[in-house]
């Protein structure tokens, strides 16, 4: 198939949905539509690229037909296009669960299209090739994050925006900052030619890049949530309604880990300074604070969302090791988390709308009357805390693997020892929400959750449609792994990149 | 804000400004200007108004159609049935013989987000149309004319246009909501 | 000038943050705002200030002469001040609302998403 | 194999559904599952006893080295034998044991995943697919602990076993790819056919042995970490009989004698061993002596076997590797017939007190019958095959190369233990004469008792026929443990009259003396409180404790909700960082270089520049909210000047119409609002102000240094030459933002776009106004 269709369907799609939705503003059923013919659309393309770029390599195109430096390029290799995948799963089963499980109201004022153009974000993100483009599709996502935390405008939703708007905004502008100084001591803004800059041994400014490497670590590291840094996730992410929170923990910080480990291996390779012991101690404490966070909650969202940052950690972890294979481990983490970590926010949905709260002592019986949720919700769970054989377990596996082979014990313990804690905090929602009966005092239905829907069974729906996806990548791991590998070899041997953009 | 003579003076400017702001979409390949200026430029003119007479007045003078129209009689003239039409919807005279209850009205409202969605689309099938013969994303495509403001005529052109219309949506559904707030 | 310029732009710096820490809503969002200024102020100035001159070809040539200044963080500039508008137009409304729901225009009422 | 395995997990996830469908008759097909794999073992003895290696392997992942490889020798075969076996007698004992449980379905599923991932365990060959069968085994654990759900103790419970075996299980994987890492074979049956010294010397081995012991040691209860043991007695009772005591806490025990051909023989694995085995062995008899609860007396009775086995893996001499075997299916077959009767005891009568039990012969004589079969094997009388096993173990320990009278304590210890609590189990139960003999509920039904009968008997008949049954099985195990050692089992019930033989006579005696004593340790049991005070288990439950409450302090700290603490960490951060960097890597800014800049300065552009400096000061210091947004548009307005001053007329414009937009909706949005008091920031004004200020200069010291290294870029002069020759354009900024770079714009009109949807959003839908979001 043509490379430049295929690199630009999961932008262009969403974005004709989104316009689409715009047209039939406020008419639910229509837009509902839209969004699920989009939604499957962009499953397909995004199917399409990764055969494509796994079977013929490196995928490129130039916007405008402008060659490589000039024009923006849009280039796919299998790391993006395996996030893209897993970003387009997650779509489907968030869409499923919003169709029953999002209140019309939200609905009316613009749910559909804010999701569509978030999608169009997170494609833009993985897609481009120039590193001021990621800037503008970061903001993209930013925004859509902004008007999706913030929808509804109950005072816990408006309390979490206020503090992702203002941090995220600064670390917008900490970007901004960065990309100018990069384009002025290098003077060019594709990501290829970046490399190309940097790996000259003669280069003049090349002592200079550390710095610049801050600015990129600080913005990014912001978006992603490592540890100074993620003060606004836990404050906000648990205050919208599931089928946005669903989307945005599942998928958005991961977003930010996937660009500074595109970024730091292609243009700003720690090797050289002391940015890779410092990004290990930053795993290390990411992991561990994450962690320590999720263990004090006693929220069923808020373990999970403060979770989040646990398990950025883990992703930060082969990225500071910085072998093939600890990359591969981050890689397959990252697709692993993005489709547990939805899952369970979806199951904490499902428990939700029929019990009214997430308050983990208000919670329980669920075990007794509805197995079948428990053991959904058990998979995930377990799969979160790396019990063999499921998907958690091979991630950290392959990290662990590679921190020993390149020598760094203690990370390694620490992410052990990390994981037993996650342990802890997910059976201790199985013992609390599941296990425990049901506390006698009935909790109202409040705000942020909608009201019985008229099919609650098709809540099910997602959760057990990215089950079948987990339980794949779980059993059937050795493609997957074969694929992280492969694309852990293309970020390290960073020779096809630039070969594939710049075309020389 | 609301004396006479201001908001007097923002009713005529308005259209002045709406032309200025074309203007400067017109000319942005070749001089400063473009889209996001006459957007704004535009956006601002409406802005002023809003100030000046509220968003309703707003809404209903500049993003609100009334098309009147009556069943055409049968001694009547398809000419004379034109103008009658004309003379309702251009100068608003609605008279004639035992017409008084027969005119019928179709409401149009543009609403802002249809300007911001009608940009989106404009900006997105512009570059759509490069992809469509099988070329990259946004590849450009000229026509050979030259006109003396424009320059030559391209899809980048279009882009522009869809980028003016977004602005000018954007803000007016900015302006709008909050003025009703 | 170009000397003097990282001053201001320091200087921008240094009262936007003082801003955004004070626990006032509203000087937050000057303090926002300030921030988008001075970012965008800092992409100009790393670009290379040259005065006088625009990065427009003149009718009678086909290619800028040089001296012309460097059209590219001019226009990284206008897209980032156009975003940086929308993100700071969206935190103004938000604000708003904030004081609106929650009756404080003090920040250090809105605690109690983060406790445990 | 690996069918069987597969078979396995389909009919544990089956379970529920045929309980859906055959009700509590689901027992038949999920009996008839272990039997069938019992039936299948067996038939694969005469290959095993014939020296072949069955070998079954299918790729998983290879990549990683992870594939589902398992063989089947002597050791495994013992240990298949052994799970498939009691799995077909403990379902049918759950049957009678459930009866009429609701849940009866998930149980067996549960118990049917367990006997499925302990055979994984035995048969693995790839030490990953060992962890992964391993790790199975302990969350089937925690869900069969904990399944009185609704019992806060069962729940507890299963929590703490879980996350003790599952804080072992993650020192095991580490010890595992360590262990990979240095001998370089994923399978035990690679690393033990290339085992050779120069593993014990590699500088790996030391942490991978340390941390496959502490799996190993997690998981078999072995001091200190035993504790969670005796509380998993919770679970219902077969699962106590089966997992507890005859199969999973084995598992460790396995692992250690797999692994012992390739860690093994080392001083450090030895002394490990010796010493934590032997302190289970005591730690573990002289809990049992104070217990009054029947499950917890057979619990840490367990605990004490366990150590017993740890400590004779760590003798590691053909004798003492006999004796373990020996005495591994002794015990597996005594104390899982005695769970068995405490289970059928509590289930009729409803308590599970000794001093609440008494005279049970008569009303439940086949009960009765079992225990004092299953005793006679645990106080080692002769004819039983738990004669054989303490013999041997007096034996192995006489013989051990270190420490030979302190093992030979340890074990006498042990051995007068068990004999006591063989006569309190049986004869105390069950024979004792009394006026009153303990009432029951109800009858016990066949498929309670007929199992632990089974079993004693088996204890029996192995004993008689010791040389003819288990041995060659026992003897192909114990070749698995020391490949390279000539082993030949004779296993008799007659020795002749050996010194061990007086051993066993007296621990007898010795051991009737123990059971008289045992009212008085009863009595003095609660004043022995204090001291478990500072034992694991209240250790544990203080960590735990104080674990959460730490980790609600430290993040409540840490994340205290004060969105300008956030932004202070996050500006220290990034000051810190930038000027690490600016100190380790860049040059200094060589400001005298450039002095003569100064020079060109022009006057409208520094009283722009002070204009603006000035306005920055001003707003600092106004109160007034109008004052406020004016100045602020003032900073604007100059910074749009500045943009025209040096070639950016599109910014300019841009900037200019942006400022007055921001104005409108300051004063649209925000005059409303109530006249605002004034918050100062009271004492910590100057900390804020610091950091401002560091900050400010930060930026400023970059600017100033990356202006000097500032290079001319290529894309400049191909968008000059391109602009309009290629793009038709002469406004080269426009050109790039609409053709060049206009998939940018397309992201930018996108924000723009959201921004009013959003705003829309945010001002229409709220809760005050429309009811409910």
């Amino acid at each position: 198939m043509n490379p430049s269709l295929l690199l630009t369907l999961p932008l262009l799609l969403p974005l004709y949905g989104a316009v689409l939705c715009l047209l039939f503003w406020q008419r639910n059923q229509a837009q509902a539509v839209i969004a699920a013919t989009v939604q499957l659309g962009l499953s397909i393309s995004a199917g399409l690229l990764l055969y494509e770029v796994s079977q013929t390599g490196i995928l490129t195109t130039q916007i405008g037909k402008w060659p490589a430096p000039f024009g923006i390029t849009l280039v796919s290799d299998l790391f993006s296009a395996l996030i893209l995948v897993s970003a387009s799963i997650v779509g489907i089963a968030v869409f499923l669960f919003s169709l029953q499980g999002l209140d019309s109201k939200r609905k009316k004022y613009g749910y559909y299209p804010l999701l569509l153009f978030l999608q169009m974000g997170v494609s833009g993100v993985c897609l481009t090739g120039d590193i001021f483009n990621l800037y503008v599709w970061f903001e993209v996502l930013l925004i859509c994050c902004f008007a999706l935390l913030a929808l509804g405008g109950t005072k816990a939703q408006l309390e979490g925006t206020l503090k992702y708007v203002t941090i995220n905004i600064f670390a917008s502008g900490i970007l901004l900052t960065g990309v100018g100084v990069v384009y002025s001591l290098y003077g060019s803004l594709n990501i290829a030619e970046l490399a190309l800059i940097v790996r000259q041994p003669d280069h003049p400014n090349l002592q200079l890049l550390t710095l610049c490497s801050v600015f990129f670590l600080t913005g990014f590291g912001i978006k992603s949530a490592i540890f100074p840094l993620f003060f606004w996730l836990p404050a906000s992410y648990h205050t919208p309604p599931i089928a946005i929170s669903a989307f945005i923990a599942g998928l958005i910080s991961k977003i930010g880990i996937y660009t500074l480990i595109r970024l730091f291996t292609l243009v700003f390779i720690p090797k050289a300074n002391f940015m890779l012991p410092m990004l290990l101690l930053l795993s290390a404490l990411t992991m561990v604070i994450g962690v320590i966070g999720a263990a004090a909650q006693k929220d069923f969202r808020k373990i999970l969302s403060f979770h989040i940052i646990s398990q950025i950690g883990y992703m930060l972890m082969g990225l500071a090791i910085y072998t093939p294979l600890a990359l591969a481990g981050s890689i397959y983490f990252i697709i692993h988390n993005i489709l547990v970590k939805t899952n369970l926010f979806l199951v904490s949905g499902v428990v939700a709308q029929q019990h009214h709260t997430f308050s983990l002592k208000k919670l329980g019986g669920i075990y007794l009357k509805q197995p079948f949720l428990a053991l959904l919700f058990l998979l995930s769970a377990l799969a979160l805390a790396g019990i063999p054989p499921l998907s958690g377990f091979w991630g950290k596996f392959m990290l662990a693997m590679g921190g020993f082979k390149a020598g760094n014990y203690g990370i390694v313990a620490t992410s052990l020892c990390v994981s037993l804690v996650t342990l802890f905090s997910m059976t201790k929602i199985w013992n609390e929400v599941f296990w425990k009966a049901k506390p006698l005092k009935v909790s109202k239905p409040s705000g942020a959750i909608p009201a019985k829907s008229r099919y609650p069974k098709f809540l099910y729906m997602p959760v057990i449609f990215l089950m079948v996806f987990i339980l794949l990548i779980s059993l059937y791991a050795q493609p997957f792994i074969n694929l992280a590998q492969q694309a852990a070899n293309q970020l390290l041997y960073t020779n096809s990149y630039i070969e594939a953009v710049l075309k020389r | 804000m609301k004396t006479i003579i201001l908001s007097t003076a923002i009713r005529l400017l308005t259209p002045v400004f709406l032309l200025f702001s074309v203007y400067i979409l017109l000319r942005g390949h070749n001089h400063p200007g473009g889209g996001f200026i006459g957007g704004l430029i535009g956006s601002i003119a409406f802005v002023f108004h809003v100030l000046a007479h509220g968003a309703n007045a707003t809404a209903r003078v500049f993003f609100s159609l009334t098309l009147y129209h009556h069943p055409r009689q049968s001694g009547h003239s398809r000419t004379r049935y034109f103008m009658q039409i004309m003379n309702a919807n251009i100068r608003g005279r609605r008279k004639g013989r035992n017409m008084e209850n027969r005119w019928n009205y179709i409401f149009v409202r543009v609403r802002p987000v249809y300007l911001i969605a009608f940009g989106l689309l404009l900006a997105v099938a512009s570059g759509t149309i490069g992809l469509l013969a099988g070329q990259p994303f946004m590849s450009a495509f000229w026509l050979d004319v030259h006109l003396p403001v424009l320059g030559s005529l391209g899809t980048p052109l279009l882009f522009d246009a869809g980028v003016y219309l977004l602005v000018m949506g954007m803000v007016l559904k900015m302006i709008f909501t909050m003025s009703k707030e | 000038m170009e000397l003097l310029m990282p001053f201001l732009v320091g200087t921008l710096f240094s009262v936007s943050l003082y801003f955004i820490l004070h626990r006032h809503l509203f000087k937050l969002i000057l303090g926002l705002i300030l921030f988008g200024l001075a970012t965008n102020l800092f992409l100009f100035v790393v670009g290379g200030i040259t005065t006088g001159e625009v990065a427009i070809i003149p009718q009678e040539k086909e290619t800028a002469e040089p001296p012309f200044p460097d059209p590219v963080p001019q226009a990284l500039l206008l897209t980032a001040i156009v975003i940086g508008f929308g993100l700071q137009a969206y935190a103004i409304v938000l604000i708003r609302r904030v004081y609106q729901t929650l009756k404080s225009n003090n920040l250090d009422d809105l605690s109690k998403t983060d406790k445990t | 194999m690996f069918y069987t395995l597969l078979a396995g997990l389909l009919v544990a996830f089956a379970a529920p559904l045929l309980f859906r469908w055959l009700g509590r008759y689901v027992v038949l097909p999920l009996a008839l599952l272990p039997l069938c794999i019992f039936i299948y073992f067996c038939a694969q003895v005469s290959q095993v006893l014939g020296g072949t290696r069955i070998i079954a392997s299918t790729s998983w992942v290879p990549e990683l080295g992870i594939n589902l490889d398992f063989y089947l020798d002597g050791l495994s075969l013992l240990f298949a034998l052994l799970i498939s076996f009691f799995g077909f007698l403990i379902m049918i004992y759950a049957y009678g044991y459930l009866e009429k449980h609701p849940l009866l379905g998930r149980f067996y599923m549960y118990l049917t995943l367990f006997m499925t991932a302990m055979l994984g365990v035995v048969t693995a060959d790839n030490i990953f697919c060992l962890f992964l069968f391993w790790e199975l085994t302990s969350i089937s654990s925690y869900l069969l602990i904990g399944f009185n759900n609704d019992q806060i103790e069962s729940r507890t419970s299963a929590w703490q076993a879980l996350l003790v075996t599952g804080g072992g299980g993650l020192a095991l994987m580490g010890g595992l790819i360590l262990l990979s890492l240095a001998s370089g074979h994923f399978t035990f049956s690679g690393m033990v056919l290339s085992s050779n010294i120069s593993l014990a010397t590699h500088p790996l081995y030391l942490p991978a042995l340390l941390l496959i012991l502490l799996g190993c040691f997690t998981k078999s209860a072995q001091f200190p970490f035993h504790f969670w043991l005796p509380n998993a007695m919770a679970a219902p009772t077969p699962v106590s009989a089966y997992l507890h005591s005859a199969t999973m806490v084995k598992a460790g025990i396995f692992l250690l004698a797999r692994l012992s051909p390739v860690l093994g023989g080392t001083e450090t694995w030895m002394t490990i061993l010796l010493v934590v085995g032997g302190t289970t062995a005591v730690v573990g008899a002289l809990l049992a002596l104070q217990q009054t609860d029947l499950k917890a007396i057979l619990a840490y009775t367990t605990i004490s076997a366990l150590g017993l086995l740890v400590m004779m893996l760590g003798i590691g001499s053909v004798l003492a590797i006999e004796a373990m075997l020996v005495f591994l299916l002794a015990h597996a077959l005594y104390k899982g017939t005695l769970f068995l009767v405490a289970g059928v005891v509590d289930h009729s009568t409803g308590t599970r007190q000794v001093n609440d039990l008494k005279g049970l012969g008569r009303s439940m004589m086949y009960t009765g019958i079992a225990a004092t079969l299953a005793a006679l094997s645990m106080a080692g009388v002769i004819s039983f095959f738990g004669f054989i096993g303490k013999e041997l173990l007096y034996e192995a320990s006489l013989e051990s190369e270190v420490f030979n009278w302190l093992t030979l304590g340890v074990n006498m210890l042990a051995g007068l233990t068990f004999v006591a609590v063989a006569i309190l189990m049986s004869y105390r139960l069950f024979w004792s004469k009394t006026s009153k003999p303990t009432a029951l509920q109800h009858q016990t039904s066949p498929y309670l008792y007929l199992p632990p009968l089974v079993l004693g008997l088996l204890g029996l008949v192995f004993g008689l026929m010791a040389g003819l049954l288990p041995a060659p099985v026992l003897e192909k195990a114990a070749l698995s443990i020391l490949p390279s050692q000539k082993v030949q089992f004779e296993l008799a019930i007659w020795h002749g009259f050996t010194p061990v033989l007086g051993l066993s006579m007296l621990t007898l005696v010795l051991g009737y003396l123990l059971y008289r004593f045992l009212p008085a340790l009863h009595s003095a049991a609660p004043r022995l409180k204090k001291v478990y005070r500072y034992g694991p288990d209240s250790m544990y439950h203080t960590g735990f404790k104080s674990f959460q409450k730490g980790a609600k302090v430290f993040i409540n700290t840490l994340q205290n909700g004060y969105l300008r603490n956030y932004i202070i960490y996050i500006v220290l951060f990034f000051c810190g960082l930038m000027l690490f960097a600016l100190w380790r890597d860049a040059p200094h800014v060589n400001l005298g270089a450039r002095r003569e800049l100064l020079d060109q300065i022009e006057l409208h552009e520094l009283v722009l520049f002070v204009l603006v400096i000035a306005a920055l000061f001003y707003i600092l210091n106004t109160r007034s909210r109008l004052t406020s947004i004016v100045v602020m548009g003032l900073v604007g307005y100059s910074a749009a000047l500045f943009y025209i001053l040096y070639g950016a007329p599109d910014v300019a414009a841009t900037q200019l119409l942006i400022e007055t937009l921001t104005v409108v909706i300051f004063v649209l949005l925000l005059h409303k609002l109530p006249a605002f008091w004034y918050l100062s920031h009271q004492f910590r004004k100057y900390k804020f102000i610091a950091i401002s200020i560091l900050f400010g200069s930060v930026m400023t010291y970059t600017l100033l240094l990356v202006q000097e290294f500032a290079v001319e870029s290529e894309l400049k002069e191909f968008y000059g030459n391109a602009s309009f020759l290629e793009a038709h354009g002469r406004n080269v900024v426009n050109v790039i933002l609409v053709d060049f770079r206009g998939l940018d714009t397309l992201g930018e009109i996108t924000v723009l776009a959201v921004a009013a949807v959003g705003i829309f959003a945010l001002l229409r839908l709220n809760p005050e106004k429309g009811g409910k979001p």
